[in-house]
């Protein structure tokens, strides 16, 4: 395991700089310190609303200490040569520059509670968490070789969908990254898959619908269709509270809405259990 | 409806005059221990009247007593246990409750079909009668605890599937006969409790199993009484001749070698010590566990096959097994 | 393969001795010559009604020639020692009596379309088809030497549920069949049902429903509760058609229904499919 | 909406004067065969302006053509078909069509998305966009195909998955995750033809396949144009532009190394012969399950994977396969 990386220190120690800004709830519009929202878990103090997190904040909210980050050299690409208003390299590039990540998705290996796992992280801030070339391949990269450590993975989901700006390539990294998951999990490997606000499109009808487990956060938008689809093709207004996280648990889609507070702990019981029955698995097959 | 009830009501007023008495004769310092001694010796007596022999159809009752332990009272005593919702299309079935658990340092997968103990989570439960989308639950998480080896635990109480228009028309037969392969299937120890009311395919959906308990006052049953007599004789009032010849207690089918324990219950039923039944059934469980996991798979599976294969069976040489030709 | 037994050579050169009976529709209250209602395979020549079948007469319609049952000397047994106003053993005895059955299934083997098959038919004029310890063993022989030859399996069912003169051990015997159909399926054999009239109870909730393709004649009612009850819970009728083969296919339960005239043919093709299947799986696994 | 149709009237229009005229010159003796020439001439031109070198946008409208063979057209061509229905659960979904059947002699699983020809097939149809449930039956069709060993034929024509209330509530993004998981673990040889529009995650449910056929002037896009224009401008009027950008065309697609082979139409699409089409469809189907069924089930997956494996792939050595850095 690499040494814990300088990104994880510093958000650790999260000091005064931001906590002038301030940021206002888009559920009950109170304003947050940025510093009160980050100690919250980015969780709005008044009402309960679950900001969309950061993959690098997230990732520090959940791992124990050092996190090893996969794939963070695969490069961005341009593969139709896309432009509209913009080239798909200069809206790459702003986004990079207003997120501070390279990529949709962060990959890696960490511990949660003590126990060895993958884990993939994606980001809203960066072209609504689409899934393109990099983002399908590194979560290939970290199925595989989660599979070569024989350890279990935990995917948060946060996607508009696939990228438009790659165009067929995009839609081809679910069936990739449904191969590697396929893989992964018929070697006898768990998948939690941790559905956070909105997982939409092409990564819910993949891999955020294929784990063992399916959680997801209070209020998250979950659905294949985007809402506004839907509504121009039923031509009217949808009801309140469809396709949220709480709405899909009473359908019966997912298992657990879990509150970030609870997170992490609900986490490391559902590994608990998996470890426990992977060590069973280990004993089992030669009479006593 | 409940002739116990009635008995049970005449019981607790017992009770509590003699509570009473206990207490007048501290507060004012006379003597009434002979009173008391006598309705104590009246209370006993009616005890083992009422509760000592139960008939079939007493029994019956005793099993769906409204304050009987009910699955959740079993799972809620696990050391740990994290519910899974939903059969990921259509619905999550409130009559079924399921998830991980840990019971006694074991993890495992345990799923109990759910009663009300009022009348309003009977509502919401179904009265413990599951849908379709509850059995694909069931599948969904027998499913589960096969693929990661966690050993599955259920908890059995049902009159039986709903039988309801929606039910059919999302295939409940369909539901029922894929959740029967899957426990078969299952490549993990199973270990099934009756501790209420065992009816019917809706019951066995979650029944086939290493190792079937039962409580002693529970009844487990090809058909509830109510329905075999509207079956047999379309008079569902003659359900409790129906029950006396159905041979639906613990006891009958231990005899059979359909059940493969019983644990006793204390006078009057489960509902009279409730923590101390949940305890010691839970113990047993972990017991069977305990010799279950010390055999492979592939053993598991080849008794599994054989222990239903033999009931019933058809022998050349000498009679089936518990069917006299 | 067993010589042509007396049975089927009768009733294939089927005689005038019951001709002159009639027989009354249920459905469009035609009166028909018996011997014209055989002839048409038991379907009514006016409304195209499918009137419940004997087995044997089921037998001779779907085999090619031969037929070899199997357990047919498995013995009625009384586990529970079952009287209410009759005795069991009176009621089996004049249900043997009046179908000339000696349980509400026969199994056995022969050729299809000149595939060799397992065959399980059931009748309904035994005991309503219930499924007790008999059913439920001579099935499951069939299943176990079924897969001893690795032949495909036909099983027709017509079944009011489990047999409540056996109590438990009818109940016992979903759980019986259903190991020995796993077995079977799991090697690999195509199993298919055809539903007629009435499927319900046990015996939909097992072998009926676990089969890889799922046929059902014309109006048959198939369902896992029975009218009666449905409508004692609802405190309601239920609508008409409720429960038929042809509800059940446009709620997506059933493969297909298929005419009684064309059910020979449509089972022959299935059969030719899987038969080839299993050529090019034996074939497979070697690259050329 | 359709800038293919009008032109086509035209087209028809003139068709029929060249055949009024011959019937003219047959008829009344006179020689008309300068002024038929000269029609012929011209409409060859228009023709080849028309159709020579389409557009992306007009391949989506050639791909919609209302007279372009469909999946039925292809199935109902084959030896023979047995249709089998429903997802076993709540309902058959008439935009999928599928079951058995036998491909010049051979065996297998044939699956199609059906749009209709005619708005009354349309709406019972729902425009072949497929609900879980019809996903749901292809699923378990595939399935069934891997475990009896007949080679999975899928037909590919639909503008995306069905995006109605009921579909969300049914679990869309499941069904069609699944339908994903289990083309990917199918142990047969599977050939997938995108004959008309192949667009998004609803296409791509029934198009993981070991051997991907498309149409000359048929699509296949991550998003249909009208909804990445939507998606991307808020304004769905901008799709032809869309088009142009998303290298929809299966020109582009077999230059990505996305799609396997091109099977050509006529001049004007394969509206315009449409048994042709189909026929040489289903040979060259034929021919490339003639050569995958040479490949041993192992090999075959491992060729599989790896196949979608190197889409979009990164070497740290080389840039990755079509993808600039
Ligand atoms: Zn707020
Ligand atoms: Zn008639």
């Amino acid at each position: 395991m690499a040494p814990m990386p300088e990104w994880l220190r510093v958000r650790r120690g999260k000091n005064a700089t931001d906590a002038a800004q301030w940021s206002k709830c888009p559920k009950c519009g109170e304003m947050i310190y940025r510093r009160d929202l980050a100690a919250n878990l980015y969780v709005c103090t008044r009402c309960g609303h679950h900001f969309r997190m950061g993959a690098y904040d997230r990732i520090s909210t959940i791992v124990d200490g050092d996190f090893a980050e996969i794939g963070g050299d695969v490069a961005v690409g341009d593969p139709l040569r896309w432009a509209d208003r913009k080239s798909y390299p200069a809206k790459l590039a702003g986004d990079r520059e207003k997120s501070g990540l390279s990529e949709a998705v962060v990959c890696g290996f960490g511990q949660v509670g003590g126990f060895d796992v993958g884990l993939g992280v994606m980001d809203f801030h960066f072209r609504g968490g689409t899934m393109g070339t990099v983002v399908g391949e590194r979560v290939t990269m970290l199925f595989e070789e989660a599979r070569r450590r024989h350890v279990p993975c935990l995917i948060f989901t946060a996607s508009g969908g696939a990228r438009m700006e790659e165009g067929m390539y995009a839609l081809m990294q679910l069936a990739k990254t449904t191969a590697a998951v396929t893989r992964f999990m018929d070697d006898g490997n768990f998948l939690v898959s941790i559905l956070t606000d909105p997982t939409t499109g092409g990564v819910s009808a993949s891999f955020a619908f294929q784990a063992d487990v399916v959680v997801a956060e209070p209020g998250a938008m979950i659905g294949f269709a985007g809402r506004r689809v839907i509504e121009q093709t039923i031509r009217q207004k949808l009801p309140e509270g469809f396709q949220t996280a709480e709405f899909l648990l009473e359908k019966g889609h997912i298992d657990m809405v879990v509150h970030r507070r609870s997170l992490k702990d609900a986490l490391v019981r559902l590994l608990d259990y998996a470890s426990k029955g992977a060590e069973r698995r280990a004993l089992a097959g030669v009479d006593a | 409806m409940n002739p116990f009830l009635d008995r049970e009501r005449f019981l607790l007023e017992l009770e509590q005059r003699i509570a009473d008495l206990r207490e007048a004769s501290a507060d004012q310092r006379v003597d009434l221990s002979s009173e008391i001694a006598t309705l104590e010796s009246r209370y006993h007596e009616i005890l083992r009247e009422v509760y000592g022999a139960p008939t079939p159809w007493q029994k019956v009752h005793m099993a769906r007593h409204p304050n009987r332990p009910t699955s959740l009272d079993y799972i809620n005593a696990l050391d740990r246990f994290d519910e899974l919702h939903g059969d990921r299309h259509i619905r999550d079935d409130p009559a079924v409750v399921g998830g991980m658990a840990l019971l006694r340092g074991r993890a495992i997968v345990v799923i109990g079909q759910q009663r009300g103990r009022d009348t309003k989570e009977n509502l919401q439960r179904n009265f413990g009668m599951v849908a379709p989308e509850g059995y694909r639950k069931v599948r969904r998480l027998a499913l589960l605890g096969s693929r990661l080896g966690l050993p599955i635990v259920t908890f059995v109480d049902t009159k039986g599937a709903d039988p309801g228009i929606a039910s059919e028309e999302h295939a409940q037969s369909e539901a029922i006969a894929q959740c029967l392969v899957a426990f078969t299937e299952a490549k993990v120890p199973i270990v099934a409790s009756v501790v209420g009311e065992g009816g019917s395919g809706g019951a066995l959906a979650l029944a086939i199993a290493d190792h079937v308990i039962m409580l002693e006052h529970s009844t487990y049953s090809v058909a509830s009484p109510e329905g075999c007599a509207a079956i047999l004789w379309a008079d569902a009032s003659k359900a409790e001749e129906a029950a006396a010849h159905l041979k639906l207690t613990a006891q009958d089918l231990l005899g059979f070698g359909i059940v493969d324990e019983i644990i006793s219950e204390p006078l009057g039923g489960a509902n009279r010590d409730p923590a101390n039944v949940v305890a010691r059934v839970i113990e047993r469980i972990d017991a069977s566990l305990d010799r279950l996991e010390r055999i492979s798979v592939q053993t598991l599976l080849a008794q599994r096959y054989d222990k239903y294969r033999r009931i019933g069976a058809w022998q050349q040489e000498t009679a089936p097994v518990g069917v006299r030709t």
